[in-house]
């Protein structure tokens, strides 16, 4: 059967997602706005930031009528989901525009940052993984392993003062943080590949502990596998063995848990974005948060959600793809 | 045919070398280490009271020596003093949190695993999609619209960490349902509510208690995160958090210390607490691989 | 008895001039456990010689796959493997298989020089590779050309057009055959087939035990590890009987299906359809726990106080029997 | 070259656009130190504006870099012409405001500036519609008139001193905004004004990138280009300054110390109008007594605070009229050191007894408050602590609260707080309604209700008298029953503190603001800046 044909199915398993997937976000919106309905937060005061000091109850209630923040719960919420559904994300109140240009401004760097992190650790993961299980108990497999946890429990933004601390400051191999040089007149790719060493240096080798404890431990079991001694007993070479067979294998279930495994790297990339000042989501994230920017978080957080959903998707498909044993249709 | 009397006693063998298997000095030290913390975090107030607010701006960031252990802050705080009160606070948001955690995901699993059918299918598709929201995100945006405070930081873990806790709860409760002895019981005429109490919940409860105490250290570190990011417990409590974001500062400036003591407290209470974890879930059931969820 | 009607008649004297392959001498087994150990195989010893086909026998979980991954070192980290298996070569230095160490298996010894017919074949294949690609990769690694794959097919029965699928789409039948093919690729000197009848129609049965016959008559030798005793009988020229961990009886197979002297040898053949169509009584001990004395004590009708007390002799090829009280008579009842 | 945002297309399109109108320096990744090429300075600052208009606050104290008001202020604050040819004039009634313009002022975008801009830009601000929190200060305009092209009439309901000190407002150009919806119009992205600067791109949360304005009125700046680097961690600010990346950066005081040893960085200490204090509201039961408010203000040891704090970068204060004003009366000024046994018989002699724990206690109401700070704000966090360790030495005990601007704000009327201000330019600004009774209870002017009627007179006094020695002697009476009645428990003003690399030549910092950026920063004069 052809990789084609087993995507028969891809259709039905997107309805059948989506048949889940839209009534919980629904309800989950739901829940988001009721939070912020009941949140004490003034979107007026917090729009007026420190200027509010100066501003008076009048010029207060005007911004508030401005924006129909005094109409009912549920015509607001109407008013909010159905402009969401048409594409208007609303306007962010802490950022002073519209919450879409936001996301377009920043989503690309974000998405740049978890995207060149999540490839790093995974070819790391499934290089380090597989050569650890592959000596079990060996030196490197002990080394790997004491490592991997003692960086588990390492707080992501203390790595990332770390490493600025050594490597900027002490060693001034790598700049400090931002994304260009700060003269720079244009974006050089040259130039953010620079700036970004560090902070996907220090997302992914915060992720990494998870990846690589798991496949190494996927590969370790896949190596008793009946299929992999077999290979081993044909007399094909360590390497073939390891990454053709015993890797290969280990690799399918892993695809999927990578899926599941992105909401946690997108926590990381905030707080990397943060300690690094990328002009990210992250950043944006956190300012949103300090002035109960409702409009912005929601859109941050079901936008991410859906992206993370389609990623799941996505991942399930290449399985279905990768593994010839899976049909969809079926 | 398969030797097939053999097999299964090979494989688990080869499972159980997967696990992490702490030496016994190991598990002691961990368990030492666990015990002085909790002991020491709640007896702290009788034996060494702290003043939240007290500052000495007199003595601000003197290095280590025998008065100040672990050095002194900004304002001239003890770090080592305020480390003892960080853990104390972390540890009473992570407890409450992940109990918090822990009956949300109880009854979520409980549900679908023992209704199990559509009830489970459903619920179990509802988890996996609020899986796919980003933990930290979905906490900020809770911490965000509640107001930064002791109880938003625990809601926030709270409410976004149960989905484990339904996971582990529906797949036992599912696996139960097959076991004889439930069935015997079902058949003996028990009904379902003291099928649940009387046969389920021993079972269920050892692993739900093993769920609950490995998600401390998550809880301990999303609020961690959350005071790094200036929106978690109020910026004047010594928190763990509070002190690494205040010790940022201070590192630059070369006072090292002031964000050492809360960090290692943070890195020796997760690693011990994962230890002990890890012991645990290998006597509570030695064919699952017992990876360190942190 | 058209089945089990010998194809080749195996001459002492033919055997004799041949040089030895393989010597196994006191080789042991255990694997830890948890709280104990398991003694997968004991103090075994074997000669297998060139163009020799031997077949090994016995109940399931008795140790003859633990044998076989013994003897090409891939047995899990908990395995500690004591003795010998000396493996001759008339062009090199013979080479002890227990102590050469995992990279001299990889590189020297495994495919080439002992081959490998896993049993379970629905296990025994990447599942996400078609039989072509594992048998082009085992081909390229032993230096031969990818267009031998539709002969090694054809040898082992199976369309070269059944090549390109993959594993979950063959029948039992199918995968049998085709680990068969990738065991053969190599053209090990000697072949280790581990029930490589399994699935298989009668037909089919007959068309792979032929093949591994023929093998033999070219110079290469076979250790069959079977639990049909049927397929030994038709192509085995020795037999060598394992009972927990022993093996307790090993001759010449027409000497030992027509007067087995073990006890436990008589048992298996009483159990033949053709024959008494009795089974064994009771079960096999575990491997875990095996009693002091002799294990096939409890299910034994000539068990007197010794066997329960003494360990019986080690069975030596052609020669002893692990039995306290063997059976002198040749008749069988 | 047009803003873009940073993707594929930016990027296409400025490689295209490299050859032909960029030197190849400026379209290849310069060095890490790339600043050294002499014609960019690169300014760092946590506070990002939200919309880049003066109408929605952006630069409204001038120094805007983008934008001229019609007058703007000198090393000194002085008010010198901006936009305007010469100083407005004031009509003798005071209610009449004439402005001329400047000849040949040139928006970035080509067209000229006339007077319908200025009229079309305090309209903006005036009309309810825009969301602007000037309109506040600007509610004596009655109206804005443009008599002919290049003259402006500003008609006031009532007169008001300071008026010219208002008029430091960036001016926009009205035809790119008119007809639109001011509050979410491109322009807040991307601004066209007079300024000596032009916007070549924003980046938010990143940076800003001005160009010098080549047709500037007040001559070509002596750079070519000003990148305004946005970094809200203050740790993040000081490595990458550590690293070299940026010409000045403002930073904390104890961040900013570390690089006093340091001969390539010079740390310069900018006095300022900002002061940071404790309002202490009139409706808490314990703070209504006056004697525990001028025994708080006698307990707090201001030197420690500025000492431990601010690592030096400041002064005690006493009032809200800072030290450097004109308007000053030195005559309130207190003891900056703590006098707790003062503090202690003061209590004693308004009945408040010391209690058990150590709190003092009057007709069984035990001596303490609530002390709210914001929880963003690490210095506000420190000297709330501060004044709570002082306030516990006399026997009274303080609870310190960090929490977010909404949850303090229904809490002002009954919680004592953290606030801060202050602005050097009139000792009007700011403080006619902090202290002012008909602000009383209304948002974040006078919160504390406090009320004095001495007060009220002297603060209309002030406003309402043209004459600067009638003003004076308002303010100091003003002042004195401040010091009298402590509504406010004034702590300290604060120093901006900045680091600059030592070879930036033409930095000449003036008293600062509370609120300072982008804009009115001691970046205020960079057109002048250059480097040796």
């Amino acid at each position: 059967m052809t990789r084609s044909g087993r995507l028969a199915g891809a259709g039905a398993v997107v309805r059948r997602r989506l048949l889940v997937a839209v009534p919980v976000l629904a309800a989950t919106s739901i829940g988001m706005f009721a939070l912020g309905a009941a949140s004490p937060v003034d979107p007026a005061k917090q729009y007026a930031g420190a200027a509010a000091f100066t501003a008076t109850e009048e010029n207060l209630a005007q911004i508030r009528a401005n924006w129909g923040v005094d109409d009912p719960l549920p015509v607001q919420y109407l008013r909010w989901i159905g402009n969401l559904v048409q594409g208007d994300l609303g306007w962010s109140t802490s950022r002073h525009e519209p919450v879409a240009s936001v996301l377009a401004a920043r989503a690309g760097w974000t998405l740049l940052l978890i995207g060149v992190s999540l490839a790093l650790v995974l070819a790391a993961s499934l290089l380090l993984g597989a050569l650890a299980a592959y000596r079990r108990g060996g030196l490197f497999d002990r080394a790997l392993r004491t490592a991997a946890y003692a960086v588990q429990s390492m707080p992501v933004f203390w790595l990332g003062l770390a490493a600025i601390a050594v490597f900027a400051l002490a060693l001034g191999w790598l700049p400090a943080g931002g994304l260009t040089d700060v003269t720079a007149t244009s974006t050089s790719w040259g130039d953010v590949a620079h700036h970004l060493i560090l902070p996907v240096g220090v997302l992914a080798v915060s992720q990494a502990p998870w990846f690589v404890l798991f496949v190494r431990d996927a590969v370790a079991e896949s190596m008793r596998d009946d299929h992999v001694l077999a290979a081993r007993a044909r007399g094909l070479p360590g390497r073939t063995v390891l990454f053709g067979h015993a890797l290969r294998t280990a690799l399918l279930p892993f695809l999927t848990l990578v899926g599941t495994h992105l909401p946690e790297l997108v926590g990381g990339a905030v707080l990397v974005e943060t300690v690094f000042s990328l002009p990210g989501l992250g950043a944006v994230t956190v300012a949103a948060a300090m002035g109960s920017d409702f409009p912005l978080l929601a859109a941050i957080t079901l936008v991410t959600t859906a992206v993370v959903l389609a990623a799941n998707l996505a991942t399930d498909l290449a399985y279905a793809a990768a593994d010839p044993r899976v049909r969809l249709d079926g | 045919m398969a030797d097939l009397a053999a097999r299964p006693a090979l494989l688990r063998t080869a499972r159980s070398r997967l696990r992490l298997r702490p030496g016994q000095a190991g598990v002691v030290t961990a368990g030492l280490v666990l015990v002085v913390a909790v002991v020491g975090s709640l007896l702290a107030p009788l034996v060494w009271p702290l003043d939240q607010s007290a500052v000495a701006l007199d003595q601000t960031r003197s290095a280590p020596s025998w008065a100040h252990l672990a050095g002194t802050d900004d304002l001239g705080r003890d770090v080592a003093h305020r480390a003892v009160y960080g853990l104390r606070v972390s540890l009473l948001v992570g407890a409450v949190a992940a109990l918090v955690a822990t009956v949300l995901g109880g009854v979520v699993g409980g549900i679908a695993g023992t209704l199990g059918g559509r009830v489970d299918r459903i619920l179990m598709r509802v988890v996996d999609t609020i899986a796919a929201m980003p933990h930290l995100l979905l906490g900020i945006f809770i911490v965000a619209m509640l107001r930064p405070s002791l109880g938003a930081v625990i809601a926030s873990v709270g409410l976004t960490h149960w989905l484990s806790t339904a996971r582990i709860v529906r797949s036992e409760l599912l696996s139960l349902r097959t076991r004889p002895f439930v069935d015997a019981a079902i058949n003996g005429g028990a009904g379902r509510r003291r099928v649940l109490v009387r046969h389920l919940l021993p079972h269920v409860l050892p692993r739900l208690a093993l769920a609950t105490t490995l998600m401390i250290p998550h809880a301990v570190w999303h609020e961690t995160a959350l005071s790094f990011l200036g929106l978690g417990l109020p910026p004047h409590l010594a928190s763990l958090g509070n002190m690494i974001n205040d010790g940022q500062g201070s590192l630059l400036t070369g006072a090292w210390w002031a964000s050492l003591a809360p960090g290692a407290v943070i890195v020796v209470v997760t690693l011990a607490i994962a230890v002990l974890a890890a012991r645990w879930r290998d006597r509570l059931d030695p064919r699952v691989r017992a990876e360190l969820h942190l | 008895m058209t089945t089990t009607e010998r194809l080749t008649a195996p001459t002492p004297g033919r055997r004799a001039v041949r040089r030895p392959l393989l010597a196994v001498d006191g080789l042991g087994v255990q694997f830890r456990l948890r709280d104990t150990r398991m003694h997968a195989v004991t103090d075994l010893n074997l000669t297998v010689r060139a163009g020799e086909l031997l077949a090994v026998v016995g109940e399931s979980g008795c140790g003859k796959s633990v044998l076989a991954h013994a003897l090409l070192g891939l047995l899990p980290g908990n395995a500690t493997v004591t003795g010998h298996a000396v493996l001759h070569h008339p062009d090199a230095d013979p080479v002890d298989l227990v102590t050469c160490g995992q990279r001299h298996l990889a590189r020297r010894v495994r495919g080439r020089r002992v081959g490998l017919v896993p049993q379970s074949p629905a296990t025994a294949l990447n599942p996400v590779r078609t039989g072509r690609r594992l048998l082009t990769e085992t081909l390229r690694a032993h230096g031969r050309r990818r267009e031998d794959g539709d002969q090694l097919a054809v040898d082992v029965g199976l369309d070269p057009a059944d090549l390109d699928r993959y594993p979950h789409e063959l029948s039992g039948g199918m995968a049998q055959r085709l680990v068969t093919a990738l065991a053969l690729a190599p053209d090990p000197s000697l072949l280790i087939a581990d029930e490589p009848t399994t699935g298989l129609d009668r037909p089919l049965v007959d068309h792979t035990l032929d093949l591994l016959r023929r093998r033999c008559d070219e110079g290469s030798a076979v250790v069959l590890i079977t639990h049909d005793l049927a397929a030994a009988q038709r192509v085995a020229d020795t037999v060598a009987v394992m009972y927990a961990s022993r093996i307790v009886e090993h001759r010449d197979a027409d000497q030992l299906f027509t007067a087995p002297t073990h006890p436990y040898a008589a048992a298996l053949l009483d159990a033949l359809p053709d024959r008494a169509f009795r089974p064994v009584p009771g079960d096999p001990p575990m491997l875990t726990a095996l009693p002091a004395g002799c294990a096939f004590a409890p299910r034994c009708p000539r068990r007197t106080d010794i066997c329960a007390s003494q360990p019986p002799p080690t069975a030596v090829t052609g020669g002893a029997v692990a039995c306290h009280h063997p059976i002198t008579t040749g008749a069988v009842t | 070259m047009t803003r873009m945002r940073p993707t594929f297309r930016r990027l296409v399109a400025s490689t295209a656009a490299a050859g032909m109108l960029v030197l190849a320096g400026c379209s290849a990744p310069t060095n890490p130190d790339g600043s050294s090429d002499g014609t960019t300075l690169v300014v760092a600052t946590s506070d990002e504006p939200d919309a880049l208009n003066p109408v929605l606050n952006y630069g409204v104290d001038g120094a805007a870099l983008i934008f001229d008001g019609l007058v703007s202020r000198d090393g000194d604050n002085r008010l010198v012409p901006g936009l305007a040819a010469t100083l407005p004039t004031v009509s003798a009634d005071g209610r009449t405001v004439t402005a001329k313009l400047r000849d040949g002022v040139l928006f970035h975008d080509g067209t000229a500036l006339t007077a319908q801009d200025v009229v079309f830009t305090y309209q903006a601000v005036l009309d309810p519609k825009v969301d602007s929190t000037l309109r506040s200060d600007l509610d004596m305009v009655e109206s804005v008139t443009a008599p002919d092209q290049a003259t402006v009439v500003f008609r006031l309901r009532h007169p008001y001193a300071p008026f010219l000190q208002r008029l430091t407002l960036g001016i926009v150009p009205s035809k790119l905004l008119s007809g639109q919806d001011v509050n979410t119009a491109g322009f807040n992205r991307k601004p066209v004004g007079t300024g000596p600067y032009a916007v070549e791109s924003w980046t938010p949360g990143d940076r800003l990138v001005l160009t010098a304005n080549e047709r500037y009125f007040a001559g070509r700046p002596a750079n070519n280009r000003v990148v305004v680097a946005f970094v809200a961690d203050d740790n993040v600010r000081a490595q990458r300054m550590r690293a070299g990346e940026f010409d000045a950066a403002e930073l904390p005081p104890k961040l900013a110390a570390a690089f006093d040893e340091d001969t390539t960085y010079r740390v310069q200490r900018v006095p300022t109008a900002d002061y940071r204090g404790v309002m202490l509201p009139a409706g808490n039961p314990v703070l209504a007594d006056p004697a525990v408010r001028r025994a708080l203000s006698l307990a707090v040891d201001r030197s420690a605070m500025v000492s431990g704090i601010l690592g030096g970068a400041g002064e005690p204060a006493f009032g809200p009229i800072p030290p450097t004003s004109e308007f000053v009366d030195p005559s309130v000024v207190g003891a900056p050191t703590a006098d707790a046994t003062a503090a202690a018989a003061l209590l004693d002699a308004a009945g408040w007894k010391p209690g058990p724990g150590g709190v003092r206690a009057r007709d069984g109401r035990p001596a303490r408050f609530t002390l709210m700070y914001p929880a963003g704000d690490t210095l506000r966090k420190d000297l709330a602590l501060a004044v709570t360790a002082d306030a516990k030495k006399i026997g009274i005990e303080v609870t310190p609260a960090g929490l977010t601007w909404d949850a303090i704000d229904p809490r002002m009327k009954s919680d004592a707080l953290l606030m801060g201000y202050g602005t050097p330019y009139d000792p009007d600004f700011v403080s006619y309604k902090l202290f002012g009774s008909t602000f009383a209870g209304q948002g974040y002017f006078n919160p504390g209700s406090y009320r004095s009627e001495v007060v009220d007179r002297a603060l209309q006094n002030g406003r309402d008298q043209i004459d600067p020695a009638l003003r004076k002697a308002a303010y100091a009476q003003f002042q004195q029953q401040l010091a009298a009645d402590v509504p406010w428990l004034f702590l300290t003003y604060l120093r901006h503190t900045y680091v600059l690399k030592s070879s930036v030549r033409g930095v000449t910092p003036r008293v600062e603001a509370h609120e300072h950026g982008v804009a009115n920063s001691i970046w205020w004069n960079i057109d002048t800046w250059t480097r040796s």
